[in-house]
């Protein structure tokens, strides 16, 4: 367990050092979500009703910017090795990476969409459901992307190949996350939309660890 | 004891090596040498866990190393070509972290005694970017003295070493091995450790 | 038992496989031809026309047999790339890879066919109906199988690398098929339903027999595939140098 | 027999377009597939036989060589 933190500790410690990297996914976040009304009008009650989808997609498209370099460095500068031959088992390491990775592109946009969807005129029920959304949403992105990561490490075209694994695998997250917004302003209750996702995500945390893992062994043979 | 029972290995389509037979025991090392290309690191990598073999079996102290996993790595340092070293973390971070990662943690005291020992002394707290390859590497290699491993397994550790460096990690390996330690390592040049056979690919 | 389990092993190497399935193929595109045949009489001048839908209904023929054989040739897809992953056989990765683009063309196909369906009944080429979208995300899934194998090139790591992608996509279809379905029933504007109208009995059976001409078809041409990969494969071998084929 | 005359046939009711669309991709791409393959399997039978031949040629160059020296 020592080991898991360790390897949290040590990436949030680089991102610290770096902190550019996070920085570009989040401000890209907020770029994105403040071209849609101008591309599409300012109409308040078309801006709410296309916010939840928006907020999402973007939030999906910041995520996937940070995935390539998951694995990438360590596997460039040979940590990953030291980490397949550490005692602790590669999974739990994987989980601390993945764990890593959410706290710097999937934590700060959870606590920056409620700003955001002040913009498109969301109520507060509707941004708690936002934000509720997005906290069982985004690490289900993360743990998904490293399957993709882990499997186009070191692979030229590496980055738009990740894209085109990953993004189709997440559409049910991008559905039932933005669909759990959507159901709320529409009155109909989020609860069945947020357990599913909450059961999408303990899904994802068990089988995700494992198919990394595999996928990382198969790419330092 | 590490043994080794007709081991083969295929890269691509190309045999590197094949029947390959050795043990090193308590004290002894092995010097692997060859031509580029000849299969030294894949060597090491096999006998690290990092790759499959095609045929053969790894055994540690008679048990093949795949069943054994985590009981076997616990025994094992491996220093591949790779620094394994964070840039933008000082050699102090790197060297704790490194030995968090093996699931100990590691005092400031002797982390820093292991530093001052390969000549890091004031260099400890410069994020590693701003040292030369050579302190780079003996970064790196501060960590044989900070890990409690039965087995070294050293891929031309003495690479970007000036001789005063050399000297020293030479010393290092025949204090393991008075104590009972085991170490196969790659290099290009002679070595004036005794204790060892010579394995040429 | 034993004996049976060295004998398949035997057919599991591409040496004893190659001319196997070269005998093989010439029987299957017979069995395609001959339900292709039945199947097109049936489904042009037998089956009846269609009270609702009139004469546009026939497009189901070649419709919902490509939309069958596209997620079926991933299920196979996935078995032989879990069987490769967990006996470690080479030929399994050859089918996997060999299935691919047959997969992507029926997926495509069913989409094509699809839109041509929609537009005489529904008014629109394109609508976001559960299993259109499923069917376009499952073309999706196999075209990031193509390109990850694509981008890889040692073989064996493409096979293993394919294989873990192909059983996370397994695993993730049947999500993503009732996610779509939920997203859609949520937004009741745009859910079409599709004619449940008393289906006449020689429908069915020239559906039926276009669907076996289709899964014939799948099974000859991945045989030819995999034969090619085979010899790609395994060109520096010395069984290979020994074909007749390559000797004449 | 539903159709009266062969135009009629190809009429599709007034759904031409959309069933010839569907069957005619569908025939052009089943037979396409098979041709690319074909293709593929005779572009690596040619490179494997081209193979071939060089490696007979070396042999005959080498054993002609040899010829002479022990002729000598």
């Amino acid at each position: 367990m020592n080991a898991v933190l360790a390897v949290i500790r040590r990436d949030l410690l680089l991102a610290m050092r770096r902190k550019s990297e996070v920085l570009t996914a989040l401000f890209f976040f907020v770029i994105v979500t403040s071209l849609f009304p101008l591309g599409i009008g300012p109409e308040p009650a078309l801006l709410k009703k296309i916010a939840p989808g928006v907020l999402w997609v973007a939030a999906l498209l910041a995520t996937m910017l940070g995935l390539q370099r998951m694995f990438a460095a360590d596997h460039a500068d040979g940590t990953l090795e030291q980490m397949v031959l550490s005692p602790t088992p590669l999974g739990l390491l994987v989980g601390g990476k993945i764990a890593a990775h959410w706290m710097l592109s999937g934590l700060p946009l959870v606590l920056l969409a409620p700003v955001l969807g002040l913009q498109f005129d969301l109520d507060v029920g509707a941004l708690g459901v936002l934000m509720l959304a997005l906290l069982l949403g985004t690490p289900l992105l993360s743990l998904i992307g490293a399957i993709g990561a882990a499997l186009t490490l070191g692979l030229r075209g590496g980055g738009v190949l990740l894209s085109l694994l990953v993004l189709p695998l997440y559409v049910p997250a991008l559905i039932f996350g933005a669909g759990a917004v959507e159901a709320h302003i529409a009155g109909l209750g989020a609860g069945g939309h947020l357990s599913l996702l909450a059961a999408l995500l303990a899904l994802a945390a068990f089988f995700a660890p494992w198919a990394t893992t595999a996928a990382l062994r198969i790419a330092l043979e | 004891m590490l043994s080794i029972h007709g081991l083969s290995c295929v890269r691509g389509e190309r045999r590197l090596f094949a029947g390959l037979d050795f043990a090193v025991g308590p004290g002894e090392w092995l010097h692997v040498r060859g031509e580029n290309g000849a299969g030294k690191t894949s060597l090491l990598r096999l006998l690290v866990g990092l790759m499959a073999p095609a045929e053969g079996e790894i055994r540690w102290n008679g048990e093949n190393v795949r069943t054994l996993g985590e009981d076997y790595r616990r025994h094992l340092l491996f220093l591949g070509h790779h620094g394994a070293v964070k840039e933008e973390l000082s050699a102090l971070e790197n060297l704790q972290l490194a030995s968090q990662l093996d699931g100990d943690a590691l005092a400031d005291r002797s982390a820093l005694a292991a530093l001052h020992r390969f000549g890091l002394k004031g260099r400890e707290e410069l994020p590693v970017r701003f040292l030369s390859a050579g302190q780079k590497r003996r970064v790196l290699l501060a960590r044989l003295v900070t890990k409690q491993a039965k087995l070294w397994i050293l891929d031309e550790p003495f690479t970007a070493l000036d001789v005063k460096a050399v000297d020293m990690l030479s010393a290092l390996i025949g204090e393991h091995l008075a104590d009972g330690g085991m170490a196969i390592l790659t290099s290009h040049q002679a070595m004036p450790i005794p204790g060892g056979r010579e394995l040429q690919l | 038992m034993n004996n049976k389990l060295i004998h398949w092993f035997k057919y599991a190497s591409p040496q004893s496989f190659y001319p196997l399935a070269g005998k093989m193929i010439p029987w299957f595109w017979g069995l395609a031809a001959a339900f292709g045949v039945v199947g097109l009489w049936l489904s042009f001048f037998v089956a009846p026309t269609d009270a609702q839908q009139g004469e546009g209904y026939r497009i189901i023929f070649v419709h919902v047999p490509a939309s069958w054989m596209s997620m079926f040739i991933y299920l196979v897809l996935a078995a032989w790339a879990g069987l490769g992953l967990a006996l470690n056989t080479r030929l399994s990765g050859m089918m996997a890879s060999a299935l691919a683009p047959t997969g992507a063309l029926m997926a495509f196909l069913a989409l094509w066919t699809g839109a041509f369906w929609g537009k005489p009944m529904w008014g629109t080429w394109w609508v976001w109906d559960a299993r259109i979208t499923s069917e376009l995300i499952l073309f999706f899934l196999y075209l990031g199988f193509i390109a990850l194998q694509a981008a890889i090139d040692d073989p064996r790591r493409a096979d293993k690398a394919g294989a873990i992608l192909a059983l996370v996509g397994v695993v993730n279809v049947p999500i993503i098929y009732f996610s779509v379905k939920w997203w859609n029933t949520l937004h009741q504007g745009s859910s079409v339903s599709v004619g449940k109208s008393s289906m006449a009995v020689t429908m069915l059976w020239g559906m039926l027999f276009m669907a076996l001409c289709f899964w014939m078809y799948s099974i000859a041409v991945a045989l030819m595939r995999v034969r090619a990969i085979i010899l790609e494969r395994e060109a520096h071998t010395e069984w290979v140098k020994e074909l007749n084929e390559v000797k004449s | 027999m539903i159709w009266n005359s062969p135009a009629e046939f190809f009429a599709m009711g007034g759904y031409a377009l959309y069933v010839w669309g569907s069957f005619g991709v569908c025939a052009i791409a089943l037979a396409m597939e098979p041709i690319l393959v074909r293709k593929r399997q005779n572009q690596i039978l040619q490179s494997l036989r081209r193979e071939r031949i060089a490696d007979e040629l070396e042999n005959e160059v080498s054993e002609k060589a040899h010829a002479r020296e022990s002729g000598r």
